[in-house]
Parts: structure tokens; C-alpha cells; sequence
């Protein structure tokens, strides 16, 4: 019989198996097998492990079980610009990968990086940098510090992108190469990227901050094109009856979107090629998505509605990031995330703190109570 | 030794009038026959017409409410009912005679109306009448409110009902579930009266804080943070030692979208647009314009059958905000409690 | 000149002029000219005043205007059930007002009492209450008590009418009428009362206690009469387009309301009156809607979703109630008004304390967070 | 000394395929040829075949990376692509290759689809592989459901895109961003290792516990109350001493609802409908049945196009329920922070 059975339970079927996977590599799979059989984890606890001359990169994980393995520590590799990898540069990492560590990939993980698991030898942290730098590669992404900075595609591959992700992440890894390499924040700062409101990057849900691209004119509509589209059997009423705000009416075969109405969703422009995005195109920025602390899970809160923002140095994103991080660094408590930070402080509090100017888009609807708290200047000097 | 108390009320039998009495629960069908007279049809035929008026805000003298009970010996067969917008309502009128009964009751100074479609009786709290809270004037407010709309109030043109409360303070909510409402806000930070302050029950008054802007101070007195205080009046209300009031500070807020009906979006309590206007009386003249404001950009623009929460919700707050013409403030932003609720969480602007 | 400016410019127009009232008492009018003209009330602290013998029914107000008036007190008087009156007793109240106090009158508060003002001599708080009491009316609505119960004019007048509002208040007020009259509680409770989910009532808004007729059955059709009334006019495709749910279809000159759908709103049964209420009547109860205190402005919460009570006893109804006030007894703070101590509470562990089955009914959306108490026993025996 | 760190990432440009690179922001529209077959064409006239496969949860091993490295390198020029769920997508596949690509790599145990209509790749976090807070394993739940669904992966048969994530405990939110999710739920009461405890930072251990649940114990110390313990983890999280985890108790919730995307009601975090159900690796029959079933009753009741969370909104979470066969508890109602703003506040019953 063998002595993993519950491992071996999850070899078949045609779901890609981890199990079969883990096989595959030294990983001390004992560890997993007693997991499933005891219903516990074997490991123990974890946490920063370093990477001698850098702050951050590598995970430690203590085992429970020393008769199986002692430990096993990970480290944790910048992902690309939108995702994109070429097999040249890759198989050197997964190289790398074997030489240092058991032979297993976390590929990605839900910040997207690359983790190269199961390295025993604490000296090798360093090696393994050392060579991923050299290939232009980097690590980070651990600690009380500003974690990868993941993208989605945008306008590589993807038809709606409103600004070019993955551009703006290499830049924005470059520019803070130091902050996601030195923790130095009162907690982790995680920041999500889509190009557009689609929200590939589920950027406002669970980002510490978002960027996402967005428009503020209206839809462009191709009315020559949307006629072939319909033609074609493009059903343009359902499309309009779908529009959350009712702002479409498909006329005498012309589309008019109703600017009183629209919200910019999306929704017309995904399902019809004759529409597209409009032309005044730039950046929100939103903060406070996360799970855990105080508060449990928050979606993010919008604080930059709207800016333009332009390589080489993309000046007024860098402006809104660093402030965000800024008041963060003076205000947040030990082991509290931004949105606990702004929901303890108050919303509108960390909004004047942005500096910027409040408009409806900060909220979803005005407040209910008069329990304004008035500045002593608004006081008349009262003191 | 005589008993006090221990009554109860009337039962109601006691003050229906006959007819009332007789259909009581077997109501069909009513129609607004016009502004402020409703005829309400009974399963048994019946017919009974109903003509309500406008009421002075908050107070009533004697005399007057004997005038009414006049009109209505005359008029309703000695009955008549205050509703819960307290207008004041002459219940089975003969229809041939309510013509008549309208000519009298306005020659009383109550105007006829607040049906349907119009803006309804105004309910205003006693504030500077009676009350040692109020951070504005109800009762006058109400009355240049009242002078301004009488037209809305005696038709029916606007797009649904317009229900208008005000509170002197901020401890009653009749304004948050008011299409429109104002709110009394205090901006200066409490005296103490270190004087008096020993009488008064220290551990209450810090608890009630609901920012722990009270701290106790020496052996019986306590010290407000300007920093924490967000103005609410709690304290005072709780201790005699404790003054809030500011002849230049003290104000008002304006609310909309207040509604208490399950049609349609359903119930909620109004959200403030408008966090300050200052104390004007007697013209009151910013809370009458922010009020024709709101008012005709809700009637311009909604639906037929659209009440002012139902507009803004079709249309979004963003657009709310610039038809109505309201300027926005960090003011508007929820950084209270309700934080998370009310901050955006989406992309959807309708710029 | 007239020595009042301010309540003479607001004697002219034609809405009802409360100044012109105050004048035809012998209200200190000086009191209110001044606060006019200083922006400020010329009163003081206010508080209970007693009514020899009862615990409640009486407000103090001191003045801060000893040169004006010294005090002026008021006594609440319970309002009658659907607050229908006649004059022959009304005479009698409003001459006991004019004896007793400055002869003018608060008609009605918003909690729907009358209000006898300005009574200067607190051994008269008794003899207003014996009057009263004689003619079957009572005072009450002060302090940490039950408040008045107020309620629509229900059946009386009304054709939407579920349960019978009127008889429940009478009812009420009697069976709690020590409650009322002798402040026990934590804070005050104000119970508020509608016939129909119209909620002229406004009672799950503001209600610490909320009594609301519901149906729980579909409404009824008439068919015949739907057909009539269209034929004269009557709009059925715009009441169907107005359904919140969508949950009318109007086809072939019938009408369907699909059980699946709709919510019992309310909204077709107003506006055709072919449409009435189902058959299965019962009573919801809501509490915790307040404006102040700690977590400010709060609409009451869904407690009992549907309960049938009948006369004499409305056994279940008294049930639920004693449970709420039972529970706020106990647990309330001083000062505490109900939706706050349930918000400190948990919502959860009311729900468990007023011995609910919870379903659907008691929430908007379940909850989005793991945080779940176990309890110990949940926890199989852990301590 | 040499240097580490410092460096960055790479340039987009220098893993773009060269068609890629040549149409970057050219794209004009799409097309789902068929499931895990995605077309895009440029406006240059430029077309771009992507084939996209699942991928194992959480590891992959080195040899697996390689297999699949040879494959791009036969198929799409040495080029490929992890996605925002972690499919493997081989960019600009020939056409007339596609057929033998998804022979090959299907070969290889990698299912190709998870593209429109579909149930996409699975999300799921490494939990009993590597982690010491996990109360579930996602790895092998993601392998049943991944085995139970493959129809579902590879068809486009569903009312709108089905997305499943799995986290082991409530730190991520993955799951509460998916359609439907599952996350780790622990429910013993932590234990503290009085031996250990010393070296922990005791104010931080104290002050992260979100509830104040710890107090400090002795010198060194802390007692967990259990009254107050709502099992969050972060405690176990930030000190070494204390263990949280127990095989008995451990299991997980379901959330359905989640969305990012700002189209029809705009995004939320999901809700959690079921809140326990136990750990029975390796069938965990549970889950799959679970979220099966919540599968089978949005795809029978659903319009076309529409995701899980806007059926529900469209339903009501009444109907919803009772449609999808959970049960309700107390355990439903959020007595811990957002007490307010998930309370029924209004009579819109859906019985
Ligand atoms: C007399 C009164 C009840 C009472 O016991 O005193 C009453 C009486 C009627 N109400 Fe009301 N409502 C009364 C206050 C209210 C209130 C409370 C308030 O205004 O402060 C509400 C809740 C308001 C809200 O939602 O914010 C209220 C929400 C309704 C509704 C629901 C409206 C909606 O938006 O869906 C209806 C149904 C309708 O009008 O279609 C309704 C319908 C009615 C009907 C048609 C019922 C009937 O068949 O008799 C009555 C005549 C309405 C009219 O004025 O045209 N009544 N009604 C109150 C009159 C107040 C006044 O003087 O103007
Ligand atoms: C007369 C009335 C206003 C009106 O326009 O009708 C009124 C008048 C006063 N209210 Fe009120 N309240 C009145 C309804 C309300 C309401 C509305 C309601 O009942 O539906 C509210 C908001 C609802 C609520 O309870 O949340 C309300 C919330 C308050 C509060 C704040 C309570 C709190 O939760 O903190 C106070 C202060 C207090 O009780 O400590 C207060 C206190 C007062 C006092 C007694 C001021 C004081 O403490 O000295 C006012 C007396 C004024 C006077 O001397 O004439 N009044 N008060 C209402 C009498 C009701 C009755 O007959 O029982
Ligand atoms: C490849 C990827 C981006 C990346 O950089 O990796 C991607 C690619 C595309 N997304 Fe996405 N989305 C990707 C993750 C997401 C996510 C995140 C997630 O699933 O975890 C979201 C947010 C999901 C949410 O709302 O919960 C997402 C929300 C969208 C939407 C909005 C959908 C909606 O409900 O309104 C669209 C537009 C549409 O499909 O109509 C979209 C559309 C698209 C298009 C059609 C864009 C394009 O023209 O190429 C791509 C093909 C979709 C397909 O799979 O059929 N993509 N997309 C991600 C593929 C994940 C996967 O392996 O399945
Ligand atoms: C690998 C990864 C899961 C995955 O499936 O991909 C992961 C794995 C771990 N997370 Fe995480 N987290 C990962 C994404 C997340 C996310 C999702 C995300 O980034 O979008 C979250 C929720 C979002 C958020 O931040 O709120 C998340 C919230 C946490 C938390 C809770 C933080 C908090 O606010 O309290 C912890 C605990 C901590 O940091 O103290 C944690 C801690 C951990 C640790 C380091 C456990 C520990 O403290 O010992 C896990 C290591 C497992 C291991 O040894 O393999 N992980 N973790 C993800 C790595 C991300 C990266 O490459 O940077
Ligand atoms: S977020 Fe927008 S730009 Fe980015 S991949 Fe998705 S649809 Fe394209
Ligand atoms: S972007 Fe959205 S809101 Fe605007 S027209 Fe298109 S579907 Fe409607
Ligand atoms: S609302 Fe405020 S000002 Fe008005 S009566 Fe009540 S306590 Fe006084
Ligand atoms: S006014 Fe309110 S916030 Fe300010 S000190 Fe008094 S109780 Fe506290
Ligand atoms: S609440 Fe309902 S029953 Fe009562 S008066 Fe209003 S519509 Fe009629
Ligand atoms: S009661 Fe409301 S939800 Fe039900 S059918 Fe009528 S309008 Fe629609
Ligand atoms: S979600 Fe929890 S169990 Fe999974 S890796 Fe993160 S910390 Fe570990
Ligand atoms: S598990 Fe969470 S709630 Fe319980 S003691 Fe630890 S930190 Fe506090």
C-alpha cells in the first residue's frame, strides 16, 4: 500500500493535480499527507526571512513535524509587466529554482509573483538573488513594505485598455524598488493595477491602494460600424436594456448615450465593438481594500477620481501614491491596514489629508448625520 | 387619596364620527377630489368626504382650536381628526357644503391642501418657543417655507408629494424622513459652568460623549476636547452645567431623500447636502432658497410619480448634485461611523 | 413701534402663523421675540417634571430669562387612537388648558401627544391630571419610560389597512400603561405604529419599537374590475413598468403577479383599485430606529417578521414587545436608546436573545465576513 | 561587496511576442473561438490566437514549467503568459496549430478552456502545502471541484462566467471577490503557549485582537477570552505562542456574490451563505455539493449573461436562498461591525 493514499486519491481525474505535481519535486510531501490525514496543518509558523543585504523577499516557514522536515523557506520573484514571460529567460529561473529550492513553482501567487519554494539554506537567499538580478530580475514583496505591484495585460493584448499597465508597472517597481525592498510601513502596502473598469486587477476591491484607468467623456459610438454590427445579428436592444443606467436609446438606426445618464461601466463598450471608450483618458486611485484587522473586509474607497498622469515620470501618480503612503507612515498603528487606518481616523479626515478637492465621486451617497466635527478655525476662533 | 393616572386612552369608537363608525375597516376606493379634499368610498356605499388644512407650526392657541371645533360642529358633525403631519382634517363634510367650509376655515388663516401631489403640512418642533436645545428656529422657518410654497401646497403640480420636517436640533429625525428637511447644528464647542457643574451626574455625562470628547477634570468638573467634540448636544441635554448655543455659530442643514413608504426603492433616511446655513430670521432667507432650489430641480426633472429619493436614485448623486446647483464639501463625507457605507466603492461616475 | 419686530413680520402671509397664535395666549411672548432677535433661545434647562403621584407625563423648563418668566411648564396628554377627536371633549381639554396653563397648545407632537404649555404651578400637574383622567383621557410620554403609542388612522379611514391600528393602540396604552407612566427603562422607548407597509406611521424609520401591518400572501386581483378600470383610463402598463420587482404581467386583459417576484410593496394595491392586500395578515416588529446617541442616525431592523395577535389579549404582540423591553431592561446602558445598545450588542445575539427563528426576513444581505462567535458549546466543549 | 536587489522589473517589451509588441494598444475587438480559444484582431488587420489552459492549485513543479516551456516554444514562438487567475495561456498560437497544441498540452494534464461562459481557472491559496493558519486545504478542494466541474471549464454553457476561489483562512480575500468562494474557518479557541509567550511582543498581540479578547496574563502572559474570541486568526498571525487550529473544528465557509468589475450593479465583496461546513479531505464532498448546487440553481434560473451576484440582486437574497436550497441561521446575520448596514430596514418580503 502506499503511504499516500490521500495524496494519491488526488492524482486522478482530469483536474491538473497538485498532488501529481508535487511528486514531481522534492517537496516534503509527508508534510502534506499528514496534513490530510490529521486534518491540520504540519507547518509552523512563519514569517520574514532575509535575504542578507536586502529588507524582503523571502517567507520563512518553521515545520511542526522535525521528523519529516525541519523547515522550508520561499522566496518570492517580482512578476513581469503584464504576466508576459518568454521561455529563454523562465527556464533559467525554474533552474534556479531546482538548484536552490525543491523543485516546486508557486506560479503565480494572488499578488503575482513567482515563489520559488523549499529553500533549506538560508545563505542561498542570497545566491538566488544575486542571479535573478542579473537576468533583470528581482525579489521583494514580503514584510511590512510596499508588495509587487501586479497589472493586468492591458494594452498588450487587451482591446479596452485605458492606460498601458504594464508600463506604468515596471515604472512604478523602478521608482519603489526601495520601499518593496525595506519594510518600513506600520503593516504590508498592497497595490492592484487594471487598465480599465472591467477590473481584471480587482484593483479597488483589494487594494491597500488601486490604480485604475478610466474615462470621463462619453462612449465613442461608430454608427456605421454598429449598423453592420447589427446586421450581422448584433442584438443592440438587449444591449441597451442591459445598460444599468438606462442611458442608451437605439433610434432610427443610430445609438444615442445619454451623457445625463451614463456612468462609464463599461458594459456597452464590452459587448459591442462599434462602441468605444471616450478619448479623456487617466488614472483613479483608490485605497483601503483589504480582508483582515479591526474592521474585516472593506472594498477599497475612491480618493483620486481622476488624473492624468504621463510617462517618463508620471508625476501626478507618483504625487498620489506618495501621499497615501505618506499619511500612512505617520498615522498608521502597528499591524493596521490602510482601511482600518482611514475608517479609525475618518474618511473625511484622510480625504483633506489627500489634499484633494471632495466631489460626489468620494461617496456613494452624503452622509446622514449632522455630527460634523468643525475646525476651530470654523469656529470663529472659539477655541 | 384620588388616584392619577392609570387611564389609558379613549377607545376610538369614542370619537369616530357615525359614518366612520359604520365602515370602519370596509374602506374601498378614495380619490383626491381636489387639493385637500379626499372622498373615500365605502364597500357599502358610503360616501365620506374629508378636507384637511394646513396647521401653524408647533404651537396652537385656545382660542383658535375652539374656532376650528366651531367649523366643525358646523361642518363634520363635531368631529374631526389631527393627522400625523398634524394638519388638521373636518372628517364627512357634506360635498355641497365644502365649498362653504373651505371659504370659512381660510378665512380663519388655515389654508386648504396638502393632498396628493403637493407639498404637505410642515412639521416644525418648538425649538426657540420652548426648548433650551435648538441650534435654529423650527416653528419660523415653517412659516416662511409655508408663505413661499401656499401654491404647491394648494395644488397638485409637482411630481409627487413634497414632505418638509425641520428639527431645531439634532435629536429628532422627523427631517431625515423628509423629502426635504433641516436640521439644527451646532458648531460651538459646550461651556461648562464650572459652578454648577458639581451637581451634575459626571460618569452619565462622560459616557453620552459618543466621541469621548468629555474627560473628567479636578474632582468634579470635566473638560471638553475641541479636538474630538463633534457638536451633537448630548451633554447639554444631559447636564444642566453643560451649555450649547451660539448666536453666530448656530445653523442649519438641509437633507433630502428621506422616505418611509416600501414602494418603490424602499425606506431610508435622508442624507445631508447641505451641511450649513446660517441663522436669518426673520426671512429666513437661504433655507427658503435652498429649499425652491432643491425643489425645482426635483421638479423639473423627475418622472411623473418620482419622489425626491426615487429622482436621486435614478440619477445618481453626482447628478443630483449639479442640478440642483449644491456646491460639495468634505462636509458631505460620512467620517463618522458610517465611514465604509457611505464612501465610494466604485467607478461608476457619472461625470 | 411694536416692541415685536420679528414675530410681527412673520404675522402676515397665508400659512398659519404661529406668532399670531401666541399672541392670542398669554405665552410670554417676550421669550421668543428675544431669542429672534439674538439667535438664541431665552430658555433653560428643561427635564421631568412631576405630576404628584405619577412618574411621567410632565416636562420642566426653566427660563434664562428670569426678567421675562421664571419657568413654564407642559403636560403631555396621551393622543387618542388614530387621533380622531370631538369637539364636545376636545372643549373640555382646551378649557382645562386655558385654566391651567397659558392656553396655548402643542397639537400634536411629533410622538402625536397634546402638549398643555405653560403651566407655571406644579401642584396644577395634578389637578390637569384629574381632569383629564375623569373624561378618560391620560398624560404620560416623559422620561425613561414607554412613550406614547402612536398609530394611524388604520381601518377608521383607510382602505389599506391590515390590522387594526386604533384597537392596538387602545390596547396598548392600557396594558402598559404603568410603563408609561412610571420611567424604568435604560432611556425612553418610542414605539411607533403603521397599518401597512405605507408606513404613514413611519414606525420601522424611527420606531425604538416598530408595529407595522404586513401581508405575507399575494396581492388580490379582481380581474373584472382591473378590466373595468382600464377601460376607463386606467394606466396598468405604467403601474407594471413601475413594479419594483417586475413582477406584473399584463397580457390578454389579465393580470399576473408572479409569487416569485414580488416583494409586497405595496405599490400596485395604491394606485388600482382592483389590487388589494392578501388574506394572510399579520403584524411585523422593528426596533432600534432612533436619531441620536453613539451610532447617530439608525432605521430600525426587522425583529419579528410576521406574527398574527388577536383581541383581547394580542398574546403574541405583548409577547414580542415584553421580549424587547425585557432584553433593553437588561442590557441597556444609561442613556442608551435601543439600536444602539443592539449595534453594541451584536445584532446576531439579539436576534438569539428575542428567541427568533432567523431567516431571510431579518437581513438585507447576509453577512461578508468570517467572523463568526462560536460558542462553547459550538466549540465542542473547548472552553 | 556585491550588490543585491535594486533592480526592478523587466521592460514589458522584453517578453512581448513580436506580434504583440507590434499591435501594443491596437487591439480591436475579440472573439472567443472556442472555449479556452481566444481570437484578437488589430486594427492593423493583425490576428492573435491565445490558447489558455488551467493550472494546477498553488504548485507547479519545475519539470511541469519545462514541459510546458517546450510546448511554447513549439507553439507560440517561446512565449507565454500566466493570467490574472493563473491560467497558462500560450500567445499567438498558428490556427491551423491549435488543434494539435491542445492535444499536446492536454496530454500533459493541463485541460484547456476557462474562457467566457465558462467555470475559469481555479484560485486557491497554498494553505496545508506550506502555510501554518490554514483551517482548510483550498489545493485539494480546488482539485475535486476542478475534477467536478471540467464540463463546465470547458464548455461555454454557463449563463455568464462562473469564477471559483479558495482561501485557507479568512486573511485573503480571494474568495470573497469570486462568484462563488470558499474560505477557511477556524473555530477553536486559540492556545497560548505559556512557555513560549515570553518572547513574544506582548502590546502588539493585544492590540491587533479585534475584539480585545486578550488581556495581558501574569508578567509575561495572556488569557483569550472565549466570550469574546471571534477565531480571526490574527492573533496565531503576529505571535509565535499562540496556536490556533484543530482538526475536529477546522472547515470552511461559502460566499457567493463577489465582483470587481463596474458593469451592471458595480462591484462588492461576496456574502457567505453557508458558514461551516467540515474538512473531509480527500472527496470533500461537501464543497463540491455546495457549490454544485449553487451552480445548478443559478444556471436553471438565471437570464442569459448574468452573473451570480446580479441573479441574486435581481432575486432577492429571500429567493435566493430558497432557490439555491441553504439553510438560514443566526450565523447569517453579521453581529460584529456592519450590525447595521446588512439588517433588514425595510417589509420588502419576499415570502
Ligand atoms: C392622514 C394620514 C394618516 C394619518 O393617520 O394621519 C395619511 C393618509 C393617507 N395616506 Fe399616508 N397619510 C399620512 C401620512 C403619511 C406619511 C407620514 C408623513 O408624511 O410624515 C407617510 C410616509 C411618507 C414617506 O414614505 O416618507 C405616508 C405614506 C403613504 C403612502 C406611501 C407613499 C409612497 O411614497 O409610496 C401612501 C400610498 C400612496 O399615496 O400611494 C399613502 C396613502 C394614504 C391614503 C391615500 C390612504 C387612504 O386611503 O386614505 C391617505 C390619503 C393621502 C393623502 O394625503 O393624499 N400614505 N402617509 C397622514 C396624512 C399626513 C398629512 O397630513 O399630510
Ligand atoms: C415636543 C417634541 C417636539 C415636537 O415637535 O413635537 C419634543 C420636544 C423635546 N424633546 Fe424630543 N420632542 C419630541 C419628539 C422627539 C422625537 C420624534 C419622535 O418622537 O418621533 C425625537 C427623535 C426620535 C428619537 O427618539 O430618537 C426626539 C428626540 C429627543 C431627544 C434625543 C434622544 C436621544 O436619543 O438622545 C431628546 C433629549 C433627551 O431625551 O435626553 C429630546 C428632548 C426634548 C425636550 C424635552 C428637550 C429637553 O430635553 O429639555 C423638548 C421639549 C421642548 C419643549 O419644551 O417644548 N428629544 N424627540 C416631541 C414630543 C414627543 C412626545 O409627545 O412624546
Ligand atoms: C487574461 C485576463 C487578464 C490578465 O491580465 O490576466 C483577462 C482577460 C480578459 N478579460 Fe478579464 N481577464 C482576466 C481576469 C478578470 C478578472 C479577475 C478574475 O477573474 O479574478 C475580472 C474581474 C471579475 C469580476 O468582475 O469579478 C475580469 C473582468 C472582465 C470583464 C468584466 C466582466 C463583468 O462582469 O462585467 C470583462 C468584460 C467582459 O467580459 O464583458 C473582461 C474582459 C476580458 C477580455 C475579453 C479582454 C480582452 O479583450 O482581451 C479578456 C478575455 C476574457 C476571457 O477570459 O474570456 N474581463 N477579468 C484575466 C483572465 C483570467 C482567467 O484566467 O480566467
Ligand atoms: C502565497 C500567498 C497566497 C496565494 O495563494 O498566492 C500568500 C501566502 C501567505 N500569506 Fe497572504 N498570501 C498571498 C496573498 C494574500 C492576499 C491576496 C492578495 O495579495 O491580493 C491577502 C489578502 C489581501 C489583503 O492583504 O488583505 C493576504 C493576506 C494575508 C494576511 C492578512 C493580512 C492582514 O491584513 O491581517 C497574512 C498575515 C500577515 O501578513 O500577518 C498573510 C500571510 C501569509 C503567509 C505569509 C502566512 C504567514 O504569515 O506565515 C502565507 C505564506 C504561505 C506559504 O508559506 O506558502 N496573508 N495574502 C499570496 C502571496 C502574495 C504575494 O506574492 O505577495
Ligand atoms: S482590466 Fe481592462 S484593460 Fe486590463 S485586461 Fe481587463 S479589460 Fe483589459
Ligand atoms: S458605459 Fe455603461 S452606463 Fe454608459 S451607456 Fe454604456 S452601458 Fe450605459
Ligand atoms: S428637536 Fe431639538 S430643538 Fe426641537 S424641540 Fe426637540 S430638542 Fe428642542
Ligand atoms: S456636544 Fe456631543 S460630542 Fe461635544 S462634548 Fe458634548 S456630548 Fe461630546
Ligand atoms: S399606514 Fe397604511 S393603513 Fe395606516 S393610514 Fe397609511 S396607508 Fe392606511
Ligand atoms: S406589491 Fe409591489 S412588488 Fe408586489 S406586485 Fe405589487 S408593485 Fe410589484
Ligand atoms: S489564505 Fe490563509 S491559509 Fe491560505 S496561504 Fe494565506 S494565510 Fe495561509
Ligand atoms: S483569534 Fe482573533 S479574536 Fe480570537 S483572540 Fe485571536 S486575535 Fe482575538
Amino acid at each position: 500500500m502506499s503511504d499516500t493514499p490521500y495524496m494519491d486519491a488526488l492524482l486522478k481525474g482530469p483536474w491538473p493535480s497538485h498532488t501529481k505535481e508535487l511528486k514531481r519535486t522534492r517537496y516534503p510531501i509527508m508534510m502534506y499527507e499528514e496534513a490530510m490525514k490529521q486534518r491540520l496543518t504540519q507547518w509552523g509558523h512563519g514569517g520574514m526571512s532575509s535575504v542578507p543585504g536586502l529588507g524582503s523577499g523571502a517567507i520563512a516557514r518553521k515545520s511542526r513535524r522535525p521528523d519529516i522536515i525541519s523547515h522550508s523557506h520561499l522566496i518570492r520573484v517580482l512578476g513581469n509587466p503584464g504576466n508576459f514571460y518568454k521561455t529563454s529567460t523562465f527556464r533559467k529561473i525554474c533552474e534556479i529554482a531546482d538548484r536552490y529550492g525543491d523543485g516546486s513553482l508557486h506560479m503565480l501567487t494572488t499578488n503575482y509573483n513567482i515563489e520559488i519554494c523549499g529553500i533549506m539554506n538560508d545563505d542561498a537567499m542570497k545566491g538566488v538573488t544575486q542571479e535573478l538580478n542579473a537576468m533583470g530580475y528581482d525579489v521583494g514583496s514580503a514584510g511590512d513594505a510596499i508588495r509587487n505591484i501586479p497589472d493586468c495585460m492591458g494594452p498588450a493584448l487587451c482591446e479596452y485598455a485605458l492606460v498601458d499597465m504594464p508600463r506604468v508597472k515596471h515604472f512604478m517597481t523602478k521608482h519603489y524598488i526601495d520601499d518593496i525592498q525595506y519594510p518600513r510601513f506600520p503593516f504590508k502596502i498592497k497595490t492592484k493595477m487594471s487598465g480599465c473598469p472591467n477590473e481584471c486587477g480587482k484593483a479597488l476591491l483589494h487594494g491597500d491602494i488601486g490604480i485604475i484607468g478610466v474615462f470621463r467623456d462619453l462612449p465613442k459610438v461608430d454608427q456605421k460600424r454598429l449598423n453592420q454590427w447589427v446586421k450581422k445579428g448584433g442584438n443592440i436592444k438587449w444591449v441597451c436594456a442591459h445598460c444599468p443606467t438606462d442611458a442608451m436609446k437605439w433610434e432610427k438606426n443610430k445609438l444615442k448615450i445619454d451623457g445625463n445618464r451614463c456612468i462609464r461601466c463599461m458594459y456597452c463598450i464590452n459587448r459591442v465593438p462599434a462602441i468605444k471608450p471616450g478619448d479623456d483618458k487617466g488614472f483613479a486611485i483608490t485605497a483601503g481594500g483589504k480582508m483582515k484587522g479591526k474592521f474585516g473586509p472593506m472594498k477599497g474607497k475612491v480618493i483620486f477620481p481622476f488624473i492624468k498622469a504621463t510617462p517618463p515620470d508620471y508625476k501626478e501618480l507618483v504625487q498620489a501614491y506618495d501621499k497615501i503612503c505618506e499619511i500612512y507612515d505617520e498615522h498608521g498603528r502597528k499591524k493596521e491596514r490602510i482601511g482600518d487606518m482611514m475608517q479609525r481616523l475618518g474618511f473625511d479626515k484622510f480625504l483633506e489629508w489627500c489634499g484633494v478637492e471632495v466631489s460626489t465621486m468620494h461617496f456613494s451617497s452624503p452622509r446622514r448625520n449632522t455630527f460634523y466635527h468643525w475646525e476651530a478655525e470654523e469656529l470663529g476662533g472659539v477655541k | 387619596m384620588s388616584k392619577v393616572g392609570g387611564v389609558g386612552v379613549p377607545r376610538v369608537e369614542e370619537n369616530l364620527p357615525p359614518i366612520v363608525l359604520k365602515n370602519y375597516g370596509k374602506w374601498d376606493t378614495h380619490e383626491i377630489v381636489k387639493p385637500g379634499v379626499i372622498k373615500r368610498v365605502s364597500k357599502t356605499g358610503d360616501v365620506c368626504h374629508t378636507v384637511r388644512t394646513a396647521m401653524p407650526p408647533s404651537r396652537i392657541s385656545v382660542a383658535s382650536m375652539l374656532e376650528l371645533c366651531d367649523l366643525a360642529d358646523k361642518y363634520s358633525g363635531g368631529y374631526f381628526r389631527i393627522t400625523l403631519r398634524n394638519s388638521f382634517e373636518f372628517i364627512d363634510v357634506d360635498p355641497k357644503k365644502i365649498n362653504a367650509l373651505i371659504k370659512e376655515v381660510e378665512a380663519l388663516g388655515f389654508p386648504v391642501g396638502g393632498t396628493k401631489n403637493s407639498m404637505h403640512n410642515i412639521m416644525a418642533c418648538p425649538s426657540w418657543i420652548h426648548c433650551n436645545l435648538p441650534a435654529t428656529d423650527s416653528p419660523s422657518i415653517a412659516k416662511v417655507l409655508g408663505d413661499a410654497l401656499i401654491k404647491e401646497f394648494k395644488n397638485h403640480k409637482l411630481p409627487s408629494w413634497l414632505k418638509i420636517n425641520i428639527g431645531g436640533c439634532a435629536n429628532i429625525e422627523e427631517a431625515l424622513m423628509a423629502d426635504i428637511g433641516i436640521i439644527g447644528v451646532h458648531r460651538d464647542l459646550p461651556i461648562v459652568l464650572e459652578e454648577q457643574i458639581k451637581i451634575c451626574e459626571r460618569p452619565t455625562v462622560i459616557a453620552i460623549c459618543p466621541t469621548a470628547a468629555i474627560k473628567p477634570k479636578g474632582e468634579f468638573s470635566v473638560s471638553i476636547s475641541a479636538e474630538r467634540c463633534i457638536h451633537c448636544g448630548a451633554c447639554t441635554m444631559h447636564c444642566e452645567a453643560i451649555l450649547t448655543g451660539d448666536p453666530k455659530l448656530d445653523g442649519y442643514a438641509i437633507s433630502v431623500g428621506g422616505k418611509a413608504s416600501n414602494t418603490g426603492s424602499g425606506p431610508d433616511l435622508g442624507r445631508i447636502v447641505i451641511p450649513y446655513l446660517p441663522n436669518n430670521p426673520p426671512k429666513w432667507k437661504e433655507a427658503v432658497d435652498a429649499v425652491v432650489q432643491i425643489m425645482n430641480a426635483w421638479r423639473k426633472d423627475a418622472e411623473p410619480d418620482e419622489r425626491v429619493k426615487e429622482w436621486i436614485n435614478r440619477i445618481g448623486w453626482d447628478r443630483f448634485f449639479r442640478k440642483a446647483g449644491i456646491k460639495v464639501s468634505v462636509k458631505d463625507v460620512d467620517g463618522y461611523i458610517y465611514g465604509n457605507e457611505f464612501a465610494r466603492s466604485d467607478l461608476r461616475f457619472g461625470w
